[in-house]
């Protein structure tokens, strides 16, 4: 057939991304070993956002990655959105993987409740991606935290599966030991927003954590268990009753009743909260049965519920927020857009002080059922990594809550400096590269179990991510033990002799050094 | 043709002359010198550079090749955190340095004289006009420019070049303009007016030749602009890493915490390769001190 | 004599060439007296009146002479004693006023700085002298807060001779105060500094390189070639009885606005000489119509003629001869 | 009179240049290919809510219209909705812009003090051993990457001695009460130093360089040799005379410089964890942030058109020789 | 009207309330109409017949230049006409303007600047040639004949010379020679020995003569210096703020000035005697202000005979005697006729 096309392999900009980047240029070197002409393209994620959603049909190769979020503790959204191929045209399959054996295991074990018979359709979807390689999976990175432990009692650190020791539990139950009793955090990104209706930046994620209580929270060991719900139980397959903490208040010292917890799921579908939509959309309707109980009903049968939508829905105030929602019903703009000055939560913290850029200060509410033993958390904006680690090294902060560079840097200056603690989780989330299932040759599941095959993924843990990362197959983290099917990843055969053995068997073939299309295929996608 | 009976001076000690070139400062010598230096190292990169600058490096035990320190392993200035021969990245960068710098250079000189040259020579409305369009230029400001053309072209060092080649014609243009607007007052210009010359005949023979040192000055503070914008950008990560140049060693050594390693054999040479190379350009440029600064310092 | 200069030498460093911009000049300087110092462009005559006030270039150097001012040599005073001489004894006045004042100070500030940092005058005491001096050279007291700008080339030029007189200096030195000006301006100036002169006793030395304007207004005439003097005298007489055959040829290249209207202006060909290294003998003899081998060998001395009147030429005595030669154009042409 | 309609007149041209860089940059961001707000719809949004997503932000109107839109909001001093921040664009800016200014001034005037007397001191000894050595070495501060060189700072001043913080602009958690108890701490000037300083130390070569070889011409002119020659003494002379007409055009340099200056901070202000204007225009460039670019451009380029225009001004205030703006 | 002219009297170059006004503040000064209009030529109408030399005289700033470039179009007049031989140069284009380009000539005043630096002295002086279509081949010839015209001796040494290796006067007459080598018809000398040394003006002065005479140049000779004026033409012009104040035979106007400006002039020049007149000047002080000129007669403001008519009345020129003046002395024809003013 013809010669394959150049292809264009998409990664992020080395300052933003230093491993993905390093592992493109890596998995570049090695598709070059087989006769493929690759060319890196390296464009900021909103411009390759732009490209790989929006244009579906135009790109080739493209770096990405899932963040570890801790909803994400259940496979249900990895494994359905990223693959079903209902999601193909517009959702998260933006690869266009679309395979009726896999759609039917998916749609299973969204609804099976039982949790062993859901852990086989589980095992069974990653056996099929690993057979498909619909993507080709790289690695589950290492969180890689530090804190300072002459300031936080190390016992008081929790180590949440799949997410690491930066987590709201731990921020909870940091305990001083001397006078510095404010928890500061650095992060390399700007806070976008603090709102409680709007999904915005990572870093935000961690202020509202602490700002909202939630009716559930996915605990340190991954699994979800009652917060602001004092406890819920299934009802049926379609219903779930949730009886509310007794004595709860919100920041401005009003209770916090079952119509505020009503309210607040009734917000998110209301059309002014796009993003948490989703979320909330399989919820019928909520029954306040009395001024601590509500029943939840559901349209479909939801194993993931409780994770992705107790334990993602934050409570607001009604009292605050429905004039808010009444005016913004009448404006163009949604509550995404709404700041409020003072964000009124019933979480663990109290907001204080909000200055652009630089930093925020949270104070801790004593009154709350799970009172924090630090004063404040405040988070300070630290764009340069170098001073990051500078400033936890002087005491300018003491909790490292990002850390982009180079983990045995820090590791390193843990041992030179001997205050400091240093703790890797491995994530939930994943690195892989996303193959455009539309366009040949990536249509072909042998042509990705090559490419996929070429690259020994312990090259890529140690050259790109330092060690700092497990090796993977598979789109469920082995972070989450019960999910995770160990098999896909031990049985994973890599090599340059592989790839070659597969693209030769499914009758590519190699003429001067350039590949070309088994059979008399031509070329469809060439510029 | 009896004109041409007398031996003409060779045509590069003429342009030497025609540009007034310092060559007894000491300085402006020195500048010269590292200008020399560097243009060799580029023209002769491949042969010099023991690998490519962007190949990932193995050591003998085949694992990643990744800080290594210098001498270790034969690399003599070490290894990044990527696995890259630092020295190698030195020597491709001097390439790099020398495209944008001259480029740039070339393009802030040749705009810049033209728009000057018609601007101060022709006048009127033309001279408005151009005025008026050097007026927005400098309401833009330079970096950000660079930093928007960046993100939205394909990261690549000549888009340093290209929003050089859009502003910064400017700071030469209204300069040689009003050198040009002195000249066209000179008797000899006037005189060459009465003797029929033609508009074309009197800039190119008459006026075109006194800007030149002009010109070549403001060439050569563009070559340090150039290098110091494109680090700049690097820096920011808006940069080309396919294309290794001394900007974007820094920002990679400073992205992969080289401080914090100590790798001064990283983010040391390319630092002080930018110096030398930029200092060259300001060393010849102090010969002309007064060309310089004129009285309003931009 | 307020001021005689013997033998005066000034050179400039030049890279590691010497221009021996004054190679020995003398010449004096009665009290109360305008003289005249003429000469072509380059011939020294701002060295010579810079080297007076000691305040030259960083290049130049007096390497010789002396230059005895009210019994005092100057060239030999420490820079202290120099300092305190300057301005209140000798003033100057330079030729582009324009330039000489500082742009941004008005002319007020400027008078007050010398009236009160040289002059020692009080604040009051300034601004009467001020106005006394705006209204001694003829200009309204209410324009000293202007600025230099703000007047036009003759006023300015009467700022600067207000400048000079503000201390009641002994000595002014003007340099060129008018060769920037238009006639009828100039002829204001002159007659200005003429009248102050005599009014206040002053004495001056007027350099210009036009013989009318030294016609006009000087007591004495001193006449400078290359470096040298040539010839120096009163006026009257130097002028209608030269000695020395430059003056004798400046003279005929003059035009004359009373002369004949069909009179031939006669020029010297030829171009003064270098300075690094001039000419063994006399200066002029490359270009003399009436050189003989000797002047070409030989410095001339300053012979003198009659009382005051000197010149440096080897055939001073034949200067009648030399005079009524030297009127014919033929003379001139043959050279 | 005469002066005020030309300010006026002056101000008119500043009008149109600025309407002339509004143009530029609005035509730069739209003219993008691709969905302008492409990096904030997220693929699970339905149709209704994309569209509504680009309501709320004009963008579903002909080009045109946006255009005039945009100009007419201008003119009221709305900039426009942040895409990633989901306000006001130049509520973001007036936050921002006080710490950049502060930032930008207190570099300049270190650098302009210094460059100053260290340019006055150099032509007065030109020539010396002292003169020969700086050259170069002043030349060298203005070839450093800035960067490079705020790297450095903080890897000796900040990691190795400790003497300064790495970074912000106070210290975490503190609270000054107003501006002016911030910018009059301890704790605010020593977040300050170690930026200040390296902007200082690339800035002061241009005011140097430039003061010195304006002395170097001042001394040559007549006015100078005159206040000699009237025996004025050499302080005198060298300060009221030389200096004050050398320092002229370094005046009216700073207001320029103001401008460079704030352009220049973007990179700076990434090294020290600075919140100002600059990294603020570069995270939204990258974030495709089109309102906030285009507003953090754009007043930086307001700043840099007034300072030209300063600069114009001072010039004419501070030369009598200049009647006219 | 009468021109004292000893050639033929045929008009050459004429000038009809010509005008030559500058806008001082810039294009953009001049869209707010916050410009300020100098008028640098005001109005004058003359003739200038063939074979005549005419001297234009004045303090600094009153307009001989600008006169001098508009009549070789180097500006264009902003109203009335000027002719060269009988063609309206506002109108001269394209072939037209380049033969006029051949006829008419500048002399400059600095000589230093009135030729490039860089070009040699053959360069400088083949360029007309070039211009004018010359053969290569007969330029050295031309050149040569063109220096030996301007009597510099032994003209082929200087061929290759640099403009700084020559003298001020020898590089004068180069620049003469590059005025004539044309052979031009009309030649306009914008004070061409100012910036000479006096001992060697008087050569370029005789040179200059002696080429006028040789060629039958018309000439235009501008000067402030009355005696110079004197010793090149015949006829003077005078002007003051732009307009012309008297125009009659030099010999004339020396003798007998008629204009009370043009008398303040005449008293102005020193001469090189001892005795000469001290009296003060029949002169107020001030300078001419061109951006404010007076009302009516533009030298009223310094006149020592200004009368309230002055004030009102811009002054016609009208022949008296010999001359034409613009004075409003002389408005009766002949009442003042002179001698009864003197
Ligand atoms: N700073 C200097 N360095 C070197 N040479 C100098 C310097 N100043 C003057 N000269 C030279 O010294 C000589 C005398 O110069 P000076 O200025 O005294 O002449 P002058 O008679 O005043 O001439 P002019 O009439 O042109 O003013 C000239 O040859 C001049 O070129
Ligand atoms: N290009 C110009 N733009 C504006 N004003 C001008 C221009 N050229 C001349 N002027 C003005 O016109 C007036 C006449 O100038 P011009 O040069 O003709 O005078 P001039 O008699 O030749 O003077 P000078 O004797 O000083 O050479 C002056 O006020 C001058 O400032
Ligand atoms: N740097 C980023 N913005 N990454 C976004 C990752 C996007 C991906 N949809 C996720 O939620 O995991
Ligand atoms: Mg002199
Ligand atoms: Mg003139």
């Amino acid at each position: 057939g013809d010669p394959i096309r150049t292809i264009d392999l998409f990664t992020r900009p080395q300052a933003a991304q230093p491993q993905e980047f390093q592992s493109v240029q890596l998995i570049a070197q090695e598709w070059r070993k087989l006769g493929l002409d690759v060319n890196v393209r390296v464009m900021p994620w909103e411009q390759m956002a732009d490209i790989v959603w929006y244009q579906r049909d135009k790109w080739d190769v493209t770096a990405w990655q899932m963040v570890g979020r801790p909803e994400r503790s259940d496979p249900d959204e990895i494994v359905y959105n990223l693959f079903h191929s209902s999601t193909a045209e517009k959702g998260y399959n933006f690869i266009g993987y679309s395979n009726p054996e896999f759609d039917a295991v998916a749609e299973a074990q969204r609804v099976e409740i039982d949790e062993a018979k859901r852990k086989q359709l589980v095992y069974k979807a990653q056996e099929i991606l690993a057979a498909d390689q619909p993507n080709m999976m790289l690695v589950h990175p290492k969180s890689t935290f530090a804190y300072d432990k002459t300031v936080w009692k190390p016992d008081s650190v929790v180590n949440q599966s799949g997410i690491g020791i930066r987590n709201t539990w731990t921020f909870m139950s940091l305990e001083p030991l001397g006078d510095q009793r404010d928890i500061i955090v650095n992060s390399g990104d700007n806070v976008q927003a603090v709102n409680p209706l709007y999904i915005s930046g990572g870093v935000d994620s961690w202020v509202t954590e602490l700002l909202y209580d939630r009716l559930a929270r996915v605990g340190p060991d991954g699994l979800p268990k009652p917060w602001a719900a004092e406890s819920y139980e299934w009802k049926d397959d379609k219903t779930i009753e949730v009886k509310l903490r007794a004595g709860m208040t919100w920041h401005d010292g009003k209770p916090v009743t079952v119509e505020d917890v009503k309210f607040s799921f009734d917000a998110v579908v209301s059309g002014e909260a796009p993003m948490y939509k989703p979320f909330a959309t399989n919820v019928a309707g909520i029954d306040i049965v009395d001024d601590r109980t509500l029943v939840f009903h559901l349209n479909n049968p939801a194993a993931s519920f409780v994770t992705s939508s107790l334990a993602k829905i934050n409570l607001i105030p009604k009292h605050v927020w429905e004039p808010v929602l009444e005016d913004l019903k009448t404006k163009e703009e949604n509550a995404e857009s709404y700041q409020e000055d003072t964000p009124i939560g019933s979480g663990p913290f109290r907001f204080e002080r909000w200055l652009t850029n630089e930093e925020i200060v949270l104070s801790a509410n004593k009154d709350h059922f799970n009172a924090p033993k630090a004063d404040r958390w405040i988070l300070r904006i630290v764009p340069n990594v170098e001073a990051a680690l500078g400033m936890l090294r002087s005491g300018e902060i003491n909790f490292i809550g990002e850390f982009s560079g180079d983990p045995q840097v820090l590791i390193d200056a843990a041992e030179a400096d001997g205050d400091l603690n240093v703790v890797s989780t491995v994530d939930i989330g994943f690195r892989y590269l996303a193959f455009n299932e539309r366009r040949a040759p990536f249509n072909d599941a042998a042509f990705r179990r090559a490419l996929s095959a070429a690259v020994d993924r312990r090259l890529i843990v140690k050259a790109a991510f330092k060690g700092f990362a497990e090796a993977s197959n598979s789109v469920v983290s082995p972070a989450l033990e019960f999910w995770h099917d160990a098999a896909v990843v031990e049985n994973f055969k890599a090599g340059q002799d592989v790839a070659k053995k597969i693209l030769e068997d499914a009758g590519y073939t190699l003429e001067g050094d350039r590949l070309h299309y088994p059979g008399d295929q031509k070329e469809e996608y060439a510029q | 043709m009896s004109e041409t009976v007398i031996a003409r001076p060779a045509l590069v000690s003429r342009l030497f002359g025609a540009l007034r070139l310092p060559i007894n400062d000491p300085f402006a010598v020195a500048g010269l010198v590292i200008y020399a230096v560097f243009v060799l190292t580029a023209i002769f990169a491949d042969q010099i550079a023991p690998y490519d600058p962007t190949e990932i490096l193995y050591t003998e035990e085949f694992d990643l090749a990744a800080d290594l320190r210098p001498g270790e392993q034969g690399f003599v200035l070490g290894t990044t955190s990527l696995g890259r021969d630092i020295f190698s990245q030195i020597v491709h960068g001097s390439r790099s340095a020398l495209l944008i710098g001259v480029t740039a250079a070339f393009m802030v000189a040749l705009i810049g004289s033209i728009v000057g040259l018609v601007s101060g020579y022709f006048g009127g409305w033309i001279d408005a006009l151009l005025m008026r369009l050097a007026d927005i230029a400098f309401g833009i400001p330079f970096l950000p420019f660079v930093i928007v053309l960046a993100a939205f072209l394909e990261p690549s060092i000549w888009n340093v070049v290209f929003a050089m080649a859009l502003v910064l014609w400017r700071d030469t243009g209204r300069v040689i303009r009003s050198q040009v607007l002195t000249l066209r007052s000179r008797g000899y210009v006037e005189a060459a007016r009465v003797a029929g010359s033609s508009n074309l005949k009197i800039i190119t023979r008459h006026i075109a030749p006194n800007i030149l040192p002009l010109s070549f000055l403001y060439g050569s503070i563009a070559i340090g602009w150039a290098i110091l914008t494109e680090a700049s950008i690097s820096f920011l990560g808006f940069g080309d890493p396919s294309q290794i140049s001394w900007g974007y060693m820094l920002q990679d050594a400073f992205a992969s915490q080289a401080l914090a390693k100590q790798a001064y054999y990283w983010f040391v040479p390319p630092g002080i390769c930018i110096i030398l190379v930029v200092s060259a350009g300001f060393f010849i440029t102090r010969g002309y001190e007064n060309i310089l600064f004129p009285k309003l310092g931009r | 004599m307020l001021l005689s200069v013997r033998d005066l030498e000034v050179g400039y460093k030049v890279g590691r060439r010497i221009i021996h911009a004054v190679d020995g000049a003398s010449f004096d300087v009665p009290r109360g007296a305008i003289v005249g110092l003429v000469g072509e462009s380059g011939c020294g005559k701002t060295t010579v009146a810079r080297a007076l006030t000691r305040v030259i270039a960083d290049n130049a150097l007096i390497t010789g002479g002396q230059m005895v001012f009210d019994g005092r040599d100057i060239a030999a005073l420490p820079e202290r004693e120099m300092n305190r001489l300057r301005w209140r004894d000798i003033a100057f006045i330079p030729q582009s006023a324009m330039n000489s004042l500082d742009p941004v100070y008005t002319v007020e500030y400027q008078l007050n700085e010398v009236l009160r940092r040289r002059g020692g005058l009080s604040a009051r005491q300034a601004r009467m002298r001020s106005e006394e001096l705006f209204e001694m050279v003829g200009i309204e007291p209410g324009r000293l807060r202007d600025f230099p700008h703000q007047f036009s080339g003759g006023m300015r030029q009467r700022v600067a001779i207000a400048l000079a007189l503000a201390l009641n200096p002994k000595l002014i030195i003007a340099d060129e105060p008018v060769t920037a000006l238009d006639v009828i301006v100039q002829r204001q100036i002159l007659d200005q500094l003429r009248e102050l002169q005599s009014q206040l006793g002053i004495s001056v030395i007027l350099v210009t390189h036009d013989i009318s304007v030294v016609a006009y207004v000087c007591d004495r005439v001193v006449v400078m070639y290359a470096g040298r003097v040539a010839e120096a005298g009163p006026m009257a007489a130097t002028i209608t009885r030269p000695a020395h055959p430059y003056t004798i040829g400046l003279r005929n290249a003059f035009p004359d606005l009373q002369g004949a209207a069909d009179g031939m202006l006669v020029p010297i060909e030829g171009a003064p000489p270098s300075l690094v290294e001039p000419p063994p003998g006399c200066r002029f003899a490359p270009r003399c119509p009436f050189a003989l081998e000797r002047c070409r060998l030989e410095v001339p001395e300053t012979h003198v003629l009659a009382d005051g009147h000197s010149a440096a030429c080897h055939r001073s005595g034949e200067a009648d001869m030399l005079r009524a030669e030297g009127s014919k154009t033929q003379t001139w042409l043959s050279a | 009179m005469f002066q005020l309609k030309a300010a006026v007149g002056r101000i008119l041209q500043l009008g149109l240049v600025l309407w002339a860089v509004v143009t530029i940059l609005f035509l730069m961001f739209r003219l993008m290919p691709g969905n302008p707000m492409a990096a904030y719809i997220d693929p699970t949004f339905t149709e209704e809510q994309q569209l509504a997503l680009m309501a709320q932000f004009g963008l579903d109107k002909p080009l045109w219209e946006q255009y005039f839109i945009y100009l007419a909001n201008l003119v009221q001093g709305e900039l426009g909705q942040s895409f990633r921040y989901r306000e006001p664009v130049a509520e973001r800016i007036l936050a921002l812009l006080p710490n950049t200014l502060i930032l930008t001034f207190t570099s300049l005037i270190i650098a302009y003090v210094f460059g100053v007397l260290a340019g006055a001191y150099l032509a007065w000894r030109r020539g010396s051993a002292v003169e020969q050595a700086a050259i170069p070495v002043v030349l060298t501060t203005r070839a450093m990457p800035e960067f490079w060189l705020g790297m450095v700072l903080l890897a000796i001043f900040s990691f190795w001695l400790g003497w300064f913080p790495a970074g912000g602009t106070r210290s975490a958690g503190t609270d000054h009460g107003n501006l002016l108890g911030l910018y009059t701490s301890a704790d605010f000037l020593s977040h300050l130093a170690l930026p200040a300083l390296t902007l200082a130390i690339y800035s002061q070569g241009l005011p140097l360089l430039l003061m010195r070889s304006n002395m170097l011409d001042v001394m040559k002119e007549d006015f100078v040799t005159m206040a000699r020659i009237k025996g004025l003494s050499n302080w005198t002379v060298v300060v009221r005379h030389a200096a004050r007409n050398a320092l002229l055009p370094v005046m009216t340099s700073f207001a320029i410089a103001v401008g460079y200056q704030l352009q220049g901070n973007v990179v700076v202000e990434s090294v020290f964890s600075w919140p100002g204007l600059g990294r603020e225009l570069v995270n939204a460039v990258s974030a495709s942030d089109y309102p906030l670019a285009q507003g953090a451009f754009l007043m930086i380029a307001i700043v840099v058109i007034l300072m030209n225009l300063i600069a114009d001004l001072l010039y004419a205030l501070l030369d009598p020789r200049v009647t006219h703006v | 009207m009468t021109t004292a002219g000893k050639h033929r009297h045929e008009v050459f170059v004429s000038a009809r309330d010509a005008q030559l006004h500058f806008r001082a503040g810039g294009a953009l000064a001049a869209m707010r109409g916050k410009s300020r209009l100098i008028k640098a030529v005001d109005g004058v109408s003359f003739d200038i017949c063939r074979g005549e030399s005419v001297g234009l005289l004045g303090e600094s700033g009153c307009g001989k230049t600008s006169m001098g470039r508009m009549l070789l179009k180097l500006e264009e007049a902003t109203g009335g006409a000027v002719t060269f031989d009988g063609a309206d140069l506002n109108t001269l284009r394209g072939e037209a303007l380049r033969a006029f380009r051949t006829r008419a000539q500048l002399i400059f005043q600095n000589p230093f600047d009135a030729v490039n630096p860089r070009f040699t002295i053959r360069a400088t002086l083949a360029e007309p040639l070039e211009n004018a279509g010359v053969p290569p081949a007969e330029r050295e010839q031309r050149i040569i004949a063109a220096l030996e015209l301007v009597r510099l001796p032994n003209p082929a040494e200087f061929l290759d010379r640099h403009p700084h290796q020559l003298s001020g006067g020898q590089l004068q007459r180069v620049v003469m020679a590059r005025a004539l080598i044309l052979q031009p018809d009309f030649v306009v000398a914008d004070e061409p020995v100012s910036m000479l040394d006096v001992s060697v003006r008087a050569g370029v002065l005789n040179v200059f003569r002696d080429v006028r005479d040789r060629l039958n140049l018309t000439a235009i000779y501008i000067s402030h210096d009355l005696a110079l004026v004197r010793y090149v033409c015949e006829r003077t012009i005078v002007m003051y703020l732009g307009r012309i104040m008297e125009d009659g035979p030099t010999e004339d106007i020396v003798r007998e000035p008629l204009h009370p400006y043009t008398r303040a002039l005449v008293a102005a020049v020193p001469v090189p005697h001892p005795d000469q007149d001290h009296a003060p000047l029949p002169i107020g002080r001030g300078a001419p202000d061109p951006l404010n000129p007076p009302s009516g007669c533009v030298f009223r403001d310094r006149c020592p005979k200004a009368h309230a008519r002055c004030a009102a009345e811009i002054p016609v020129p009208r022949q008296v005697g010999t001359r034409r003046v613009a004075c409003h002395l002389y408005d009766e024809a002949g009442a003042a006729a002179p001698g009864k003013t003197a």
